[in-house]
């Protein structure tokens, strides 16, 4: 990936991709990554997936996956304003997730993995 | 089921005392009054609810005693226990809608009253209490008071009632930033194909999801002395001392700070930190002056670059794009920042 | 492009040893229509069910709802590229089985939402409260994977639509219906008065439950591109996603696309209805901005005046939305945009996820976030293990007397962005 | 926020990383700054270099006080 690489707190991204995808792994929790994702805006990275990917809700998911691009430098105004707005987004929706069973959090790992694997797709390798 | 039990408020005007001449009428409570509009009010509502009493004061009085005027009317109408509240409506009236919508605010919220008033969308009153309290929108006239009454008397009910209320175009009020559902008569498709036709053809149309809109404000002369200002300084960033006595919440840009820097020459690691959640903390954390140049004015006052730092600055959080709830406490501190001598203003952000 | 859309009103459904259409009634022959499905060997069983309008019926988790509808004359056949052969529709006759659907459900994965009740508060949201609902529940075999899974639910929802649609074949319709819409040039002469317009329509284009497909081809992997508007009517694009259920086109809103319809009311009237032009909402920012700088240059391309934009999903899609909008009006191209609003329980937080000065023509489908207490109901068809167990895990969700709090984001439809529904908020 | 102390009549200077966003709240006098996490400061730096950074963007907010604006202006020299 030309010089991007995969923010994500979900284990099955790390599984899924071989290891010529740069992947950082982060156990936290979906907000938490956002954030994280955030702190490398201001210092210059670019967002090269949206933040809120898919429709399952902040909230109905503990899973994340963003792509973000290594660039350190000016701010990227758009990307900037993507991941506040998603962040802010996050207090519109109840906490469901925690209370899921094991099987229906595979399923939100595998969701979250399509999405990726659908903005991955498209980048140019 | 008995009548709800209404207060009125209404001015010298329209309680025929007379116009600007007696703008200075005291507040004054009438008991088993029914004055003006509120003949207007009492047929509309039937047999679900009457006047009990009628509050008049005038438009001088009310805005240039503010505090006592409030204190003696919420006074007047907890001694009527009614179950609703109704100010005007002071259509174009500016004082008047100021004093409905104060009014209004102030027994709801001292009282737990529920309070209604109307005004024309463009009183000063109506930005200011639109979202406090129901405001009805009328006309820019008092000929617009069968229109008004209208709608202010079932609102009215309902508030009196404890009903839910509906959407700002189903019941008339002026949009309070609550967005509430309803069902239209037509499908969305419909609704938007209609707006569309409108827009093509250059004729008005009204969205039913205004965006955020910036109003802009011209910029302040220059500092003409530099060496002899007072500078203050502001900063959004969230610097608070260390242990965030204020319990500034890191997100909502809720309330403010305000810290004395009497003697401080320089923020550090262990006197200040932010209590802001919109960025890393660590670099600031680590040494605040990265936010807020405290250090750096200390120089310049030492060197007579600037007159001197301002005793005190003000720190709030909130990221570059939510300024909306920052508006009001931002007014709030302005206003002592101006009064405490201020000249000029460094606002820095994150 | 003419396509005569023939109505056949569908007043009941009934299980028969015999398929047929009679007399405005539906004739279903079970065994018949679980061979149909079960020619899928990834599925083990099905169950069918019928839920009537105002039945204490609660339907979840939908999956799709889709409109049985028969090529009768004319190239081409329903659901192309995907049942039929590929080749282009919308012109010709299509027999429509009208005041019915076929209701896939079933869980597909653990969080799925997706609720149609058939009666009391819940059923003013849904406007599939109003279909009599030919209800399918798909089981599995053992170890199918959910992508999997969900293909297989998605295309045996459809193969059941087509024969069921086949049965009205020989049936003379109730109500017949003309659209037509002309090439540039002709319209420019035959309208040389009236403002031309499209109908710009954004398709949810991310994952698995978040897919659409155009002729088969899915979403994500699509340039904006132009359609007649009649060729959506013969089930050109097809719903292969529920999640955010309340915002989510199932087929049976790309058949009867309620803008579609409506620029169609106004053609030649007010307005020459020029095309309908689609473009997706893939996660990948280049993609967005690919497919709303194209969208924008075929508005220029095509010389319009106006386009309604309408959205799909929650979150993401809000910046294609605004993208589209921006760079259209740019164009000088005016617009209208349909979306919904996520407001928060209160209705206080922002609604949107961006925004911009150029939105200054907006339909809104309502809060989403917007609470309702959904009554409990007799029977359900599917199951409520989400609703019940994970939505209703908390006390202040699930009642004691089983009725549950929700948000509208769980409703079918609820706030659908094409304008197929009455709510809306202020 | 920086409108309201512009209303109050007092003249502001804006120091933000972000200009974009300075322009949309409304800012006239706008300077901007080295990075979010920390706008008048950069940590690579000497704690020494790193202050004569920060003097010279106070400097130029105390410049851009002292300048007369028809409008919004961003002070990036």
């Amino acid at each position: 990936m030309t010089g991007g690489y995969i923010l994500t707190n979900n284990p099955l991204v790390t599984e899924r991709l071989g290891p010529d995808v740069p992947v950082e792994y982060l156990q936290c929790s979906y907000k938490s990554l956002l954030e994280a994702a955030r702190d490398r805006i201001h210092l210059g990275a670019r967002l090269l997936s949206h933040p809120l990917s898919g429709s399952v809700k902040p909230g109905e998911t503990p899973y994340k996956s963003v792509i973000l691009t290594k660039g350190k430098g000016d701010v990227d105004e758009q990307s900037l304003e993507l991941i506040e707005n998603a962040i802010l987004a996050c207090a519109k929706f109840q906490q469901r997730c925690d209370r899921y069973p094991p099987s229906v959090d595979l399923d939100c790992r595998l969701i979250d993995w399509t999405l990726l694997e659908g903005a991955l797709a498209s980048v140019i390798l | 089921m008995a009548k709800l039990r209404v207060v009125h408020y209404i001015n010298q005007f329209f309680a025929q005392i007379g116009g600007e001449e007696k703008a200075d009428y005291p507040a004054e409570l009438r008991v088993g009054e029914v004055v003006g509009p509120g003949m207007a009010l009492m047929q509309k509502f039937g047999d679900e609810a009457e006047i009990v009493a009628t509050v008049v004061c005038g438009d001088s009085y009310f805005n240039e005693n503010l505090d006592k005027a409030t204190a003696d009317i919420l006074e007047m109408v907890a001694s009527q226990k009614p179950d609703v509240f109704v100010a005007g409506p002071a259509f174009n009236a500016g004082r008047y809608g100021v004093a409905c919508g104060t009014i209004a605010a102030a027994v709801q919220e001292k009282l737990g009253i529920p309070a209604v008033t109307g005004m024309y969308v463009e009183n000063p009153g109506a930005d200011m209490f639109k979202t406090k309290v129901y405001i009805v929108s009328t006309k820019n006239s008092a000929a617009g008071m069968r229109d008004a009454v209208a709608k202010l008397a079932p609102l009215a009910l309902k508030l009196g009632k404890g009903e839910p209320i509906g959407a700002s175009v189903e019941e008339g009020y002026i949009p309070n930033g609550v967005r509430v559902n309803f069902f239209e008569k037509e499908r969305g498709s419909a609704r938007a194909v209609k707006m569309l036709i409108k827009k093509l053809a250059g004729k008005p149309f009204e969205t039913e999801f205004p965006m955020p809109v910036f109003d802009r404000v011209a910029p302040n002369p220059a500092v003409k002395d530099m060496a002899h200002a007072k500078i203050a300084l502001v900063t959004s960033g969230g610097i608070v001392p260390k242990g965030n006595p204020d319990h500034i919440e890191s997100s909502s840009a809720s309330h403010y700070g305000e810290y004395d820097i009497t003697g401080v020459m320089d923020l550090t690691a262990d006197t200040f930190e932010t209590a802001h959640g919109g960025y890393d903390p660590v670099y600031a954390n680590a040494d605040a002056d990265r936010v807020l140049p405290v250090d750096v004015l200390r120089d310049m006052e030492k060197e007579g670059k600037i007159g001197s730092l301002h005793h005190l600055y003000y720190a709030t959080v909130g990221n570059g794009t939510a300024v909306a709830s920052a508006k009001k406490f931002a007014a709030e501190f302005a206003q002592k920042l101006k009064a405490d001598g201020v000249d000029a203003v460094i606002l820095t952000s994150t | 492009m003419k396509l005569e859309i023939g109505n056949i009103f569908i007043k009941d459904i009934q299980f028969a040893a015999e398929a047929k259409v009679a007399d405005g009634v539906l004739y279903v022959d079970k065994a018949a229509l679980e061979k149909v499905v079960l020619e899928d060997e990834t599925i083990k069983s099905v169950s069918f069910d019928i839920a009537k309008p105002g039945e204490s019926v609660r339907i979840t988790p939908v999956k799709d709802v889709i409109e049985p509808r028969v090529k009768v004359e004319g190239p081409g056949g329903i659901f192309p590229g995907i049942i039929a052969k590929v080749d282009t529709v919308g012109s010709g006759k299509t027999h429509v089985l009208k005041g019915m659907a076929v209701v896939t459900a079933g869980k597909i994965v653990g969080f799925q939402e997706g609720v149609i009740d058939m009666s009391g508060p819940g059923a003013k949201y849904t406007p599939f409260s109003e279909t009599l609902n030919l209800v399918m529940v798909c089981e599995p075999v053992e170890g199918l994977k959910q992508h999997d899974y969900e293909k297989a639910v998605r295309l045996a929802g459809f193969r059941v639509a087509v024969a069921l649609g086949e049965l009205g074949r020989d049936v003379t319709p109730d109500e017949t219906k003309v659209y037509e819409t002309c090439g540039m040039k002709e319209g420019i002469e035959k309208y040389p008065n009236l403002p031309r317009v499209a109908y710009v329509q954004m398709l949810q284009s991310q994952g698995l439950l978040h897919d659409t497909y155009v002729y088969g081809v899915d979403a994500k992997k699509t340039l904006s591109t132009i359609l007649w508007p009649t060729e959506t009517m013969d089930g050109a694009i097809v719903s292969g996603n529920c999640v955010s259920a309340c915002d989510k086109n199932p087929t049976y809103v790309h058949e009867n696309n309620p803008v579609v319809e409506d620029l169609f009311a106004q053609h030649g009237k007010t307005l020459n209805f020029v095309c309908q032009i689609i473009t997706n909402e893939n996660v990948y920012l280049a993609d967005k901005q690919r497919s709303s700088d194209w969208t924008a240059k075929m508005c220029r391309l095509l010389d319009l005046d106006g386009v309604i934009v309408s959205q799909e999903g929650f979150g993401n899609p809000d910046t294609d939305l605004i993208m589209n909008c921006k760079k259209i009006e740019a164009q000088g191209v005016k617009t209208v945009i349909i979306t919904d609003e996520y407001a928060g329980r209160d209705g206080k937080s922002q609604s949107l996820a961006d925004a911009d000065p150029a939105a200054d023509a907006v339909v809104t489908g309502g809060n989403a976030n917007e609470v309702i207490v959904l009554p409990k109901m007799d029977k359900v068809i599917g199951t409520l293990d989400y609703v019940n167990k994970i939505a209703g895990a908390s006390a202040e969700t699930l009642q004691p007397d089983g009725s549950l709090v929700v948000e509208l984001q769980v409703i079918t439809g609820a706030t659908n962005e094409t304008g197929f529904i009455k709510l809306s908020a202020r | 926020m920086v409108k309201e102390v512009e209303r109050a009549g007092l003249p502001v200077v804006h120091m933000c990383t972000v200009t974009p966003i300075s322009m949309t709240v409304g800012a006239n006098r706008i300077v901007p700054t080295i990075a979010i996490p920390h706008p008048l400061g950069n940590p690579a730096l000497e704690p020494t270099e790193e202050k004569a950074l920060r003097r010279k963007l106070v400097e130029k907010a105390l410049t851009a006080l002292q300048t007369e604006v028809d409008g919004q202006t961003v002070f990036d020299n």
